[in-house]
């Protein structure tokens, strides 16, 4: 491979880009913890203890949501409800498959694995790029102002940015570095726990019995609740609590209630 | 020391010849040779005064050789330099030619130079950069789809930090395209994103595309 | 080729005798000790990169060796590349060392440099200009603190290129201030200062900082 020399010269350098950390915190992306969890446990991809990963990556999803951007979080979700299924179907008794629900289970895992293959091979590639940026900035540029004589014979200098980008440019270049980093951001953002939410609902649907998922945040505050409030459904499904049905793909999503008639407390939450 | 040029230039060595006295300037004045300097020298010449990659062709046209005899003898200098272990070296990258320090140097050239040393890049920056490298022209969505998260904003950055840039739109979508740029080479010392390693070992047989099928719009 | 080993530095000759095999053979005292450069080697680093005559005590500062030696080295390479026919020579000016273009190569090098198209600023000199335009007049010192960066060599482009210009000098500090020209608003397309995009809808909202807080200085 290109870069084997050059990887081991840089090595010091890219330590922290070349393998996995099992830092909770550096994961960026939903495949980046499935990827670590995974590997945590020195699995093959392709035959994931799927209930115990998926236990663990949900649980790493409610510690953690309120600490996110929207997008990272939906992606985590999609994510989430794939594991979930995927979990689902790994209950079922084997042999079973001609149902098309299972058929689409197998689909989906098919399709997750093949993602995450993808994600790791160019994560891995990324870890090459590292080393060879590193290599490659060990050796210096001629990059040196003409020699007077010449200069003055230089053809026009092109900028090769509009105004606008020009500034934008300034703007990046001229803000302060960040310090290192402690993000205090979650803490402006309206305070939506998860347990919260789940007692909210677990009284909606001990009332109702049934109902949709639109119905049982219509009167969500934000997306933000709204997140909070399917993450909430998730861990009442794991613990067995509700139950979805979706006669379509993304069409409306029903809970029901299967739970205990007796008060629900939700062991795992923290309020955060 | 006239072994690496494949002593194509005669000129060379007689300019040498004439050099034993004075030291700097030497070859300037030497009486009786022609004027013009020989290819080697005037390769090293504008080398010198580049501050970027110069592609062979470029210099081709400008010494008013063929390609194959310039390119032929870049890589018989950068041999040379190398063999003769030089502090410098000739390198191709980025589709151009270019003096750099030789590696074995960076102790002391790090002791000696403060400025532009290039920031490295979070691992978020590499995995979006390498998503691109490797499927450009490709879209933000696509580069999010594969990565699994949101790409929009370290995209945006990898712009204004030069390492990629807009590639058009997609004809079909209409979205914005993005490529990655010589200055990524440079970053990278590639000569061409040929030279980009193979993704293939990484990657099963049949799972590249799965990220077009889902790109979410 | 052999011809200039008679001339005044022998140990240019017999490192040049001793090219063929060896690879970082052939600096000073390379021999025997297989990883640290020699000192011809490390001195043609340094100056490859250096973008102002550097003084010999600079020299021996970072080498860590005797002025003298170092000057003597000097002198033996300056000859060398003469007596070797070098597009290059190093020169003692100003009272430092820089490498210039070999005089006689002049005609070529101004051909280079005459027959480019329009010149692409690098990603450094884009992000310092960046800096002069919104902070000027600004000091050397000021807008290396804001990169992050030493950036001397960048902001001497850029008034070689006629983007930047003196302003006076610090009422307090004495340092030289830097502004922009009207070169660079003509480059940019704008007709005054005052033109300049405002910052404030550019600070980065969905930027991400791709650069790793980890990174060497």
């Amino acid at each position: 491979m290109i870069a084997s020399t050059d990887a081991s010269q840089g090595a010091d350098k890219t330590a922290g880009c070349a393998g996995f950390q099992v830092h909770l915190d550096v994961f960026e992306g939903p495949f980046d913890l499935l990827l670590a969890l995974i590997s945590k446990h020195k699995l093959d991809i392709t035959e994931v203890a799927l209930s115990q990963v998926t236990d663990e990556f949900i649980g790493y999803i409610s510690e953690r949501a309120d600490g996110w951007d929207l997008d990272q979080v939906s992606y985590f979700l999609v994510v989430a409800a794939t594991l979930l299924d995927l979990k689902a179907a790994r209950l079922l008794p084997s042999g079973e498959v001609e149902d098309e629900e299972d058929l689409a289970l197998l689909e989906a895992r098919d399709l997750l694995f093949a993602r995450l293959l993808q994600y790791r091979a160019y994560k891995e590639v990324a870890a090459i790029f590292a080393a060879r940026m590193a290599a490659a900035a060990r050796r210096f540029p001629r990059r040196v102002p003409l020699e007077p004589c010449f200069a003055q014979l230089l053809p026009e200098v092109l900028l090769g940015l509009g105004p606008a980008e020009f500034a934008r440019l300034a703007a990046l270049t001229l803000m302060p570095k960040a310090p290192p980093k402690v993000s205090t951001e979650h803490i402006h953002t309206p305070a939506i726990s998860v347990s919260e939410q789940a007692r909210k609902l677990v009284g909606m649907l001990r009332e109702c019995g049934r109902a949709s998922f639109r119905q049982l945040t219509a009167d969500a505050a934000g997306s933000y609740e709204i997140v909070a409030s399917f993450l909430a459904l998730l861990d009442l499904y794991a613990d067995d609590a509700v139950s979805f049905d979706q006669v379509t793909a993304l069409g409306e999503l029903y809970v029901t209630w299967t739970g205990q008639t007796g008060n629900v407390e939700r062991p795992t939450e923290s309020d955060d | 020391m006239d072994s690496e040029s494949g002593s194509a230039d005669a000129r060379t060595g007689s300019g040498a010849a004439s050099a034993a006295g004075t030291g700097a300037g030497a070859g300037a004045d030497a009486g009786t040779e022609a004027e013009a300097p020989g290819l080697r020298a005037s390769l090293e010449a504008i080398l010198l005064v580049a501050d970027e990659p110069v592609p062979t062709v470029v210099l081709a046209q400008v010494l008013e050789r063929p390609s194959s005899e310039v390119a032929a003898e870049l890589a018989g200098m950068a041999a040379g330099y190398a063999a003769e272990g030089r502090g410098f070296d000739l390198r191709e990258v980025a589709g151009g030619w270019r003096f750099y320090t030789r590696e074995d140097c960076a102790p002391v050239v790090e002791r000696f130079v403060t400025d532009g040393q290039e920031v490295r890049l979070t691992q978020a920056a590499l995995e979006t950069l390498a998503v691109v490298a490797y499927r450009q022209p490709v879209s933000r969505a696509r580069v999010s789809a594969v990565r699994g998260v949101n790409c929009d904003g370290v995209l945006r950055t990898l712009v204004l930090r030069g390492l990629v840039a807009d590639a058009g739109t997609d004809a079909e979508t209409g979205a914005i395209l993005y490529r990655t740029t010589s200055y990524f080479l440079e970053r990278l010392g590639l000569p061409s994103l040929d030279d980009l390693p193979d993704l293939a070992p990484f990657l099963p047989a049949d799972i590249e595309d799965i990220a077009d099928e889902n790109a979410r719009p």
